[in-house]
């Protein structure tokens, strides 16, 4: 039996298995569950080698199952995360209704990504894309929160990018009846010009749809909050990471093939630009910690496309590399936000305060992936992000690297009022009976923070397999000259050269951190924020006096003229205006017998008078 | 006393003028008429007026029933040559096959219609049309 | 204004109609090898049937007149099913009073006359005009002379049925054993007799009584079902 | 009792045969050998079934007799029809419409349902008269030239010539 | 002999035709309802029946069906205008009386049967 | 010899006229009788189709006469492959409706029989090959329509019934008009006869009759304009019914358009227009499907759209375009009747039967929602289930036909189609359930009958292989016109010499 | 001759069906107008029987024979409904 | 010979005539002696034709069972085609 059958195999049946169990126990569901994805991450890294190749055909196409050494590296971030994810719901989803249900759609997510991963063809390409699709809007729905809202607006733009996506694999289809991504490698210079320039297009509206690009995004705040966080985290860290994928195979090799290939370029990396923007913008506004991080990750997802857009090899380099890195730390970060979701009961800025000392590990967690977010040094994402700038200064986009650097830079504050607003501060009565969550729920964490760490210290281990994976695209056999392809890097490759001015920094920070900690120990008063005796004035009854409250509310003024204009309004009123028009259009209807029958003279007359017209 | 020629040849167009109006009429009764019998009398006289149509196409000028009556055959041997020289002179049984089946048929579906007609009334007390449609868009 | 709408639209319709029609001549044949003549020359030869036209129905085109049946059947069962209420009125009469004794003296006496029409009708169906279905019809009118005159003239339910039942499961056994002993459905297997004859055309008359029973217990039926339909 | 209502039973089914199959020979006026065994068998079927509404008449009416003023019935009924319709061409083609309508009534001596219906039916087809119902033996025609309202009189008017006839015919 | 019948036959066709037009003349040209059941009964009945009889007579081997057909026209034409008046008097259209002096003698017998009705 | 076409009306037709007998011996064997014909017609069914497969087209004479004079019946792959299907189907709507609701009290023997007939009729306009036999036929599957329509005594059925009516009324007159023009020309009623002699027909009678059969064949077929009944009857039908509407009923109608356009006449331009008016009727029915608030109504909006997506597939007139659209109509055979029949459930005591009573009964009927969710999905396209692949053949011969505007437009529309399902489908499971709807658990039979149209859908869906040689077959025996003309008029000559 | 006669009767027919049409037309009762149907039926049946002889063909006579019976009962039925008997 | 055109003329129109009588007739009861009219022309009309099968089958349903099934309807429902003539004739 092929190993990637096999695989398949074993998430399928795992999935049914699991559903299954749920009726028997839930314990043995869970057990099922986890077994599922680790068998399946197990066998993969054992059995499954690049040259493996599963071809069968199907209504008459040829289609292939198998791995290039660029989807391995995206099968880490899957693999790994969704591992983790795993071990992390079994805690975080106890005690909730429907676990098989939720089981059953996050191992059929997996599967479905794997499958994207592993598919050679478009059309098993498009199927487990869809898979993804249904399965992830299943748990998005799953706890029924504004379901009609959310719910739909991402499966309406799910179906939009897929079908986009389908009428570029069918139109790929028909000119050289074949569906193999090789083959449309080969013969895509043979294509009439303007296949050439619509179906990139097409094809990038479909992954742009998922990779959260600029006018396409308003699905993902929605989404990425709606869903249980368990799923979240790999929602935001993995699936979106398909999109960055399919950007990736369409612009390494479609994009490149065209003679003029710098417009779409531009457009795409100008709305990446424009999206980290706006996100960082919109994450800064929010006060619930699910939005933040939401609108956080189309931010980071920005980069990665304008990283991609500009697809030199350093940009190509860094926006992979920042893929990864931020499925580590944003999966990390949407878990800490589940953990405090599933001890406190509530994940709202405002209301939460000072967990620092009853979710300790929570908090360690949370502040290395904020530091990786935010792109301090020594943490992975600052290693990204100057590559990104290296990359973006080297290909003469300046204004670009304005744009980005201003979002990283506003990036801090949505950083600092996540950690502050969560860990930091006063505590509150309210709060006291909070613990620790349990350890199924921290260890994941710590283990996806311990390697954002480890990436940024040593991003020789993940650029390697990056670097052979790029050349399967056709890129240059970086070998001899990688090392020098960026200035951040030693000579040895595998750390990075400001390394320990950077530790220096740090230690001087978590210092500072642990003496300020123990200093406020000691004979502390703690007020309230809701303690109105404290000042002379008398606020109204129930006012919260943290100053996260509004936080930045000078900022915000400043960028309100931006803020205002917000694109789900657009999207809102054309819906409105189409529904509207619908309405209108289906009381041809009338419900009057009569007047159908008169429909039906209509047609005849019409008929009749443009017979010569219709029929020769 | 023989055969009166019944030549009609001059109201070549009548049948069909005719039967065409009588469809038409019958037509613009389903279309128009808000009662909801009226209608169904309408779509019975459209009936009659394609029926006519049909056996209309069907005669042939100066043939006969192609019934092969003892009166018609006379003693005559049943060769094929006798009976194909008859024939000749009969009209085109096929049309008359298909409106007898035709007629039938409308039959039922004014049978049909009328029975709804009933129920409709028990249900909304009354027959015009226009007052009755919960069923819209 | 929607009647003028739809008299334009008629105008066009019967226009275009009119014109293709008036293309063709008054009583003339526009073809030359139509199917026409092979029925002419089979139904008196072969089938020895005088009546061409009940050869087509019955034999030629049988089939068409099988469907024909099943759609008076199902207008019937339609009927029933669509004027379905969950309690009729107990003693719900069809007519409210007897009509004058006169009409009631003669409709006795023309009531069996009327059957015998229509059976009349439908045994010749092959040597004269009619056969099953006006038959059948006929039939269904002497019933109606009944109903019309007297009050308490019932017919059960359950003979019509079983009449209208067998009639049809006849029709159709007819047909399957023509596939069995012949070759193909309602084929006829019987010897076909002189023309002219009463007993000749094989399978025609019985086919057509067949369809006499069968549409004048459907007829029956049907204007007993609506007849009792009151409120 | 029961015999009676068999011998009555009896009766009516022989007279019913009779009567479909005469009917039966007139449709098909060709006197073949298989229409008229058809003829037989078919008018005894249904004469079994329809036999309960015949009831007109009892086997009287095939008395010689009867026969004979049936033909003279005919005869009578004939001449009356003809007479009755020159005087309605008489009143309709007259410009000026000499009519006097009106509704009489005079009652009937005849017995049976039957024959009450042809003495309407004949009232209905003779000059100026039209039955308009039956009620009982009543018999309520509408005269289009009224001479006179007395039952009487309005009888030998108008149904005397029939109801002798009838009478004869019915041996009541 | 077949001359003469034919003769005689279209006479009596000439005849049916000439009453079938007297009763379309007396349905139109009489004042109310029964009058002209009587103009139109009797006149298209003996008209029909003439007719037909002279067909029968032209042709002589139809005149067994022509007569049944007389029968049936002489027996169902007098109930069907029978039963038309009847009906014409229910639905309360009471006979145009000239003068007003004309009688209805029907009238109380109506009358009583609509009171067992209602009672 | 496994059997012969004819029995698949003759049998119908015997049983029919024999369940009243039965319903005097025991009320019970109503019931099941329907349901022994349908099965052993389905048997009979498959196991001609393998045989024609092998053997080739079998054309059954009736009556002993030749096809250009006799009624001919034709089981060629292609009219085959739809007898399997409707005869599947019309067993599953039996087993489904063994004891439904409604049907439980006294006219049960009605609704059986009309089922049965409404079956044979449809079986009979995809078999014959007589055009006159064919209106005879749709008579009879219209009269039934219209009494089931109307079958339920409270709702406002007979509305619904009343106008398939009038629709159904003109349908036939027009179908009528059509026969007589090509009766006056060519004096023959065998479609493949027509077929062979169409160009001796005067040029503006060949259009005319080609206007009134796509009018009235249009009606059936349910292209846009001429498809007001539908919502009406497809809504106020009982749930099984309104599953053999969109199952099996539509797609006779479809059939006889296609039929006609593709055999009897050879006009230019008749493909262009399948499509225009394929396009507008997918349009404007997902158009008036999107704001429904009664579940069926959607349904049959849904249906009436994929019916139009069905026509465009046809006209794109390659062999391709042929199988995705037969494609396309297995796949909507399979999946509307198992929405309908899921919904009805789903809706079974409710009164509106709106969709926001559907509210939260996924935890109530989690099969039966299950079921539905199923169908949604597969019926917008979603891989891995039955409808992507329906939806990929048709896109990609619209592509290799260079119909992009086409794909762009029908990708829209799914689009629209995938809002207003999932919108349902939100509901059934996400949403609290109404107070006062107490859902009712389906019976067995129902049960066994949906979750045989679920396992189909799923493994069509993983494995098209499985129909795909048949449904080319298929096409290839539809467009293959001169073979049709041979086989049908060939077949004949034996018997005649 | 004969020719001559039958044309002359059926001129007479022509008229008698125009008066019976024009009572129809005008009513003014519901009764006129069945009573004109009725003559209406009885000179459509006299003039199948004529017709039939025109064409010459006996067979025809059956048509007449039927048209008769079953006018009768479709006035009758009219006549029962202005009854109010239906 | 013009006689027979006369005939055949009036006949056609009276037919005509008859439909479009019972379309615009609001009382339905007429309007169904319309068509009962039709029902007879066109009997006579196919017999012209030389179809006498035709004319007995138009004969039998159109005559009698085509106008009690009418009337049954009218007797169940209303007599007159709008509200306003119903009112005006009780």
């Amino acid at each position: 039996m092929n190993s990637i059958v096999l695989i398949f195999g074993v998430f399928l049946g795992g999935a049914i298995l699991t559903y299954l169990a749920h009726k028997l126990s839930n314990i043995l569901s869970s057990a099922f569950f986890v077994l599922t994805i680790f068998t399946a991450t197990v066998l993969f890294y054992l059995k499954v080698e690049t040259g493996d190749v599963f071809s069968f055909s199907l209504n008459g196409l040829h289609l292939e199952w198998g791995i290039t050494s660029f989807s391995w590296i995206f099968s880490l971030i899957v693999l790994g995360l969704g591992t983790m994810a795993a071990v992390y719901s079994i805690s975080f989803m106890k005690g909730k209704e429907r676990l098989g249900y939720y089981y059953f759609n996050f191992i059929l997510g997996i599967f479905s990504m794997m499958g994207i991963l592993l598919s050679r063809d478009l059309v098993s390409f498009f199927i487990f894309w869809e898979i993804m699709t249904w399965s992830s809007y299943m748990i998005v729905v799953y706890e029924g929160r504004s379901v009609q809202k959310i719910g739909i607006k991402y499966i309406l733009f799910s179906a939009m990018g897929a079908y986009a996506m389908l009428m570029a694999i069918v139109i790929i289809y028909s000119q050289m009846q074949s569906v193999m991504i090789e083959d449309l490698i080969y013969s895509f210079s043979s294509f009439s010009i303007s296949y050439q320039i619509w179906l990139p297009i097409l094809l990038l509206t479909g992954f742009g749809v998922k990779a959260a690009m600029m006018p396409l995004h308003v699905w993902a705040p929605g989404a990425y909050s709606h869903a249980p966080m368990a799923y979240t985290s790999v929602f935001s860290g993995a699936l979106s990471k398909m999109g960055v994928y399919g950007m990736v195979l369409v612009f390494s090799t479609l994009i490149s093939q065209l003679p003029e290939h710098t417009i779409i370029r531009e457009v795409v990396a100008w709305l990446g630009g424009i999206t980290a923007v706006m996100g960082t913008l919109w994450a800064i506004t929010q006060d619930d910690a699910k939005k933040l991080l939401a609108y956080s990750s189309v931010a980071q997802l920005g980069y990665i496309i304008t990283g991609v857009a500009i697809g030199t090899e350093l940009a190509m380099l860094s926006a992979i590399f920042l893929s990864v890195l931020h499925a580590l730390f944003k999966g990390t970060l949407f878990m800490v936000v589940g953990a405090i979701e599933k001890q406190t009961g509530t994940t709202n800025l405002t209301e939460v305060t000072g967990l620092i000392r009853k979710m300790p590990w929570t908090f360690i967690a949370a502040l290395m992936s904020i530091i990786a977010l935010a792109g301090i040094p020594p943490l992975g994402g600052f290693v990204g992000k100057w590559m990104l700038y290296e990359s973006l200064i080297g290909s003469d986009h300046y204004i670009l690297v304005i744009l980005i650097f201003f979002a990283s830079t506003a990036g801090f504050l949505y950083c600092y009022k996540f950690l502050f607003g969560f860990f930091l501060g006063q505590e509150e009565k309210e709060w006291d009976h909070v613990k620790e969550a349990p350890a199924s729920m921290v260890v994941p964490m710590l283990i996806l923070s311990f390697f954002s760490f480890l990436l940024g210290t040593f991003p020789g281990l993940i650029l390697k397999p990056i670097d052979q994976g790029m050349q399967s695209l056709g890129y240059v056999p970086t070998e001899g000259h990688f090392w020098g392809m960026s200035v951040l890097f030693n000579e040895w490759g595998n750390a990075v050269v400001l390394q320990p001015i950077l530790y220096a920094i740090m230690a001087v920070f978590l210092f500072f951190l642990v003496f300020l900690t123990l200093k406020g120990l000691k004979g502390t008063r703690y007020v309230t924020t809701k303690d109105i005796s404290s000042s002379g004035e008398v606020p109204g009854e129930f006012e919260n006096l943290s100053y996260k409250q509004n936080f930045f509310q000078p900022f915000l003024r400043a960028v309100e003229p931006v803020m205002k204009r917000q694109i789900d309004k657009y999207y809102t009123g054309i819906g409105n205006g189409i529904e509207a028009f619908f309405n209108y259009v289906r009381r041809v209807y009338s419900g009057n017998g009569q007047t159908y029958a008169i429909y039906v003279i209509i047609f005849l007359v019409i008929l009749l008078l443009f017979k010569n017209n219709l029929f020769g | 006393m023989d055969q009166i020629s019944f030549d009609i040849s001059i109201v070549e167009y009548g049948f069909f003028a005719s039967a065409i109006l009588v469809i038409l009429v019958g037509l613009y009764g389903a279309l128009v008429k808000k009662s909801l019998i009226k209608i169904v009398i309408g779509l019975s006289i459209l009936e009659s007026g394609v029926n006519l149509l049909l056996i209309t196409i069907g005669y042939i000028q100066g043939g006969t029933a192609p019934v092969f009556s003892p009166q018609l055959l006379k003693d005559m041997p049943l060769t094929l040559e006798n009976i194909k020289a008859l024939g000749n002179e009969m009209v085109d049984p096929v049309p008359q096959a298909l409106v007898l089946t035709a007629i039938v048929i409308g039959f039922g579906v004014t049978a049909v219609a009328l029975s709804l007609v009933i129920r409709l009334y028990r249900h909304h007390h009354t027959l015009v049309i226009d007052e009755i449609k919960n069923l819209k868009w | 204004m929607k009647k003028i709408l739809v008299l334009l639209l008629l105008a066009v319709f019967g226009i275009y109609l009119a014109d293709v029609l008036f293309s063709l001549e008054f009583g003339k044949q526009f073809f030359t090898d139509g199917v026409k003549d092979f029925y002419l020359t089979k139904g008196p030869l072969d089938l020895k049937v005088s009546n061409t036209i009940t050869a087509i129905i019955v034999n030629f085109r049988g089939f068409d007149t099988l469907g024909e049946v099943t759609v008076l059947f199902l207008a019937t069962t339609a009927m029933g099913g669509i004027l379905y209420k969950k309690r009729h009125k107990v003693g719900a009469r069809s007519v409210l009073f007897p009509s004058s004794q006169i009409v009631m003296a003669g409709s006795k006496i023309l009531f069996p006359a009327i059957i015998l029409l229509g059976i009349y009708v439908f045994v010749h169906g092959h040597l004269t005009p009619g056969g099953g279905f006006q038959g059948g019809t006929i039939i269904a009118t002497g019933f109606l002379l009944m109903l019309l005159a007297y009050q308490d003239y019932t017919v059960s339910h359950k003979v019509l049925t079983i009449v209208e039942s067998l009639a049809g499961i006849t029709f159709v056994v007819i047909g399957l054993m023509g596939l069995i002993k012949g070759s193909t459905f309602l084929e006829n297997f019987m010897p076909v007799g002189t023309l002219n004859n009463l007993f000749s055309g094989g399978l025609i008359p019985i086919i057509y009584i067949v369809v006499g029973f069968k549409v004048g217990a459907e007829l029956t039926g049907l204007i007993y079902t609506a007849l009792h339909e009151k409120d | 009792m029961e015999t009676k209502t068999l011998y009555k039973k009896l009766t009516s089914v022989f007279l019913n045969w009779l009567f479909l199959f005469i009917v039966w020979n007139a449709f098909t006026s060709s006197f073949q050998a298989q229409e008229v065994i058809t003829g037989l068998i078919i008018s005894f079927l249904l004469a079994l079934f329809t036999s309960r509404f015949f009831d007109c008449c009892s086997l009287r009416v095939l008395h010689p007799v009867s026969l004979f003023y049936s033909i003279v019935y005919v005869f009578v009924f004939l001449i009356a029809l003809i007479r009755s319709n020159f005087d309605m061409a008489k009143r309709v083609l007259s410009p000026s419409l000499p009519i006097n309508p009106g509704i009489v009534k005079f009652k009937s001596k005849l017995q049976s349902d039957f024959a009450k219906m042809m003495l309407a039916n004949s009232i209905t087809l003779t000059p100026g008269t039209l039955s308009v119902d039956l009620i009982e033996d009543t018999l309520y025609v509408h005269w289009i030239d009224v001479k006179t309202d007395d039952p009487e009189k309005v009888h030998a008017e108008i149904a005397q010539q029939f109801e002798n006839i009838l009478l004869k015919i019915f041996a009541e | 002999m077949k001359e003469v019948l034919e003769i005689i036959g279209a006479l009596f066709v000439l005849l049916g035709g000439i009453f079938l037009f007297l009763g379309g003349l007396g349905i139109v040209r009489m004042p109310d309802a029964y009058n002209r059941i009587q103009a139109g009964t009797k006149a298209t009945t003996l008209g029909g029946m003439s007719l037909i009889l002279g067909v029968g007579l032209m042709e002589t081997s139809w005149l067994i069906k022509a007569v049944v057909i007389i029968i049936f026209i002489a027996f169902s034409n007098p109930i069907s205008s029978h039963a038309l008046a009847r009906a014409n008097y229910k639905r309360k259209n009471f006979p145009y009386l000239k003068n007003t002096k004309g009688v209805d003698a029907y009238k109380d017998a109506y009358l009583n049967e609509n009171k067992e009705e209602q009672s | 010899m496994v059997g012969s076409p004819i029995l698949f009306v003759a049998v119908p037709l015997l049983a029919a006229f024999l369940i009243p007998l039965f319903g005097f011996i025991w009320k019970e064997l109503v019931r099941i009788v329907p349901g022994i014909v349908l099965l052993y017609l389905l048997i009979l069914s498959v196991s001609l189709y393998i045989q024609v497969l092998q053997d080739g087209t079998i054309v059954e004479q009736i009556g002993g006469w030749a096809p250009p004079w006799g009624i001919n019946l034709v089981f060629s792959p292609f009219t085959g492959l739809l007898t399997t299907l409707m005869l599947f189907l019309a067993f599953i709507i039996w087993l489904y409706s063994y004891r439904f609701k409604n049907v439980d009290f006294e006219p049960s023997k009605k609704y059986f029989i009309l089922l049965l007939m409404l079956v044979t009729g449809s079986i009979g306009i995809v078999l014959t090959g007589d055009i006159f036999n064919q209106f005879v036929f749709i008579e009879i599957m219209s009269i039934s329509g219209y009494a089931l329509t109307a079958f339920y005594t409270g709702r406002d059925s007979a509305e619904a019934s009343f106008k398939y009516l009038i629709m159904g009324s003109l349908s036939s007159m027009f179908l009528l008009l059509a026969i007589i023009l090509i009766y006056s020309q060519l004096g023959t009623l065998n479609m493949a006869d027509i077929a062979s002699k169409a160009h001796l027909m005067k040029p503006e009678f060949r259009v005319l009759a080609l206007v009134f059969f796509i009018v009235g064949m249009g009606i059936e077929a349910e292209i846009f304009p001429l498809n007001g009944w539908a919502p009406d009857a497809y809504s106020q039908a009982p749930g099984p019914i309104g599953a053999a509407f969109s199952g099996i009923v539509v797609k006779a109608g479809i059939y006889s358009i296609i039929r006609v356009t593709f055999t009897l006449f050879d006009v230019e331009g008749t493909m262009q227009f399948l499509v225009l008016m394929g396009m507008i009727t997918l349009v404007v029915a997902e158009m008036a499907a999107i704001k429904q608030d009664k579940i069926k109504r959607m349904l049959a909006y849904s249906s009436i759209g994929q019916m139009g997506l069905v026509l465009v597939a046809f006209g794109i007139g390659t062999e391709e375009g042929v199988f995705a659209a037969l494609f396309l109509m297995v796949n909507h055979a399979l999946v509307k009747p198992l929405l309908f029949l899921s919904a009805s459930y789903l809706v079974f005591n409710s009164t509106e039967k709106s969709i926001r009573e559907l509210n939260g009964l996924g935890k109530y009927l989690p099969l039966t929602s299950f079921l539905f969710a199923l169908g949604a999905i597969a019926i917008v396209g979603m891989p891995p289930l039955s409808g992507f692949w329906a939806k990929w053949s048709m896109l990609t011969a619209a592509a290799n036909s260079n119909m992009i505007l086409i794909i762009g437009l029908v990708l829209l529309v799914s689009v629209v189609e995938i809002v207003y399902y999932f919108r349902v489908v939100n509901r059934i499971y996400f949403f609290k359930k109404e107070e006062d709807v107490e859902p009712k658990k389906p019976t067995i039979n129902a049960m066994v009958s949906m979750i045989v149209l679920g396992i189909l859908i799923v493994t069509i869906g993983f494995y098209p292989d499985l129909i795909t040689s048949y449904l080319h077959e298929a096409s290839e025996s539809l467009l293959d016109k001169g073979k049709y003309i041979q086989d049908v008029l060939s077949a004949g000559q034996s018997i005649i010499q | 001759m004969i020719q001559i006669i039958i044309y002359v009767t059926f001129g007479f027919m022509v008229l008698g069906i125009i008066f019976s049409a024009w009572r129809i037309m005008k009513g003014p009762t519901a009764a006129d107008r069945i009573l004109a149907l009725d003559t209406l039926t009885t000179i459509s049946v006299s003039g199948m029987v004529l017709l039939a002889y025109v064409f010459n063909r006996f067979i025809y006579l059956d048509v007449a024979l039927i048209y008769g019976v079953l006018g009768f009962i479709g006035v009758l039925v009219i006549a029962r409904y202005l009854e109010g008997a239906l | 010979m013009i006689i027979y055109l006369i005939f055949l003329f009036v006949l056609l129109a009276l037919m005509v005539g008859a439909a479009i009588y019972s379309i615009m007739q609001k009382d339905l009861l007429y309007a169904v002696i319309g068509t009962g009219v039709i029902s007879l022309v066109l009997s006579i009309l196919f017999f012209i034709l030389q179809a006498p099968d035709v004319a007995l089958t138009e004969a039998a349903i159109g005559v009698a069972l085509t106008t009690i099934i009418f009337i049954i309807t009218i007797r169940n429902t209303v007599r007159y085609e709008d509200e306003h003539d119903r009112k005006e004739n009780k």
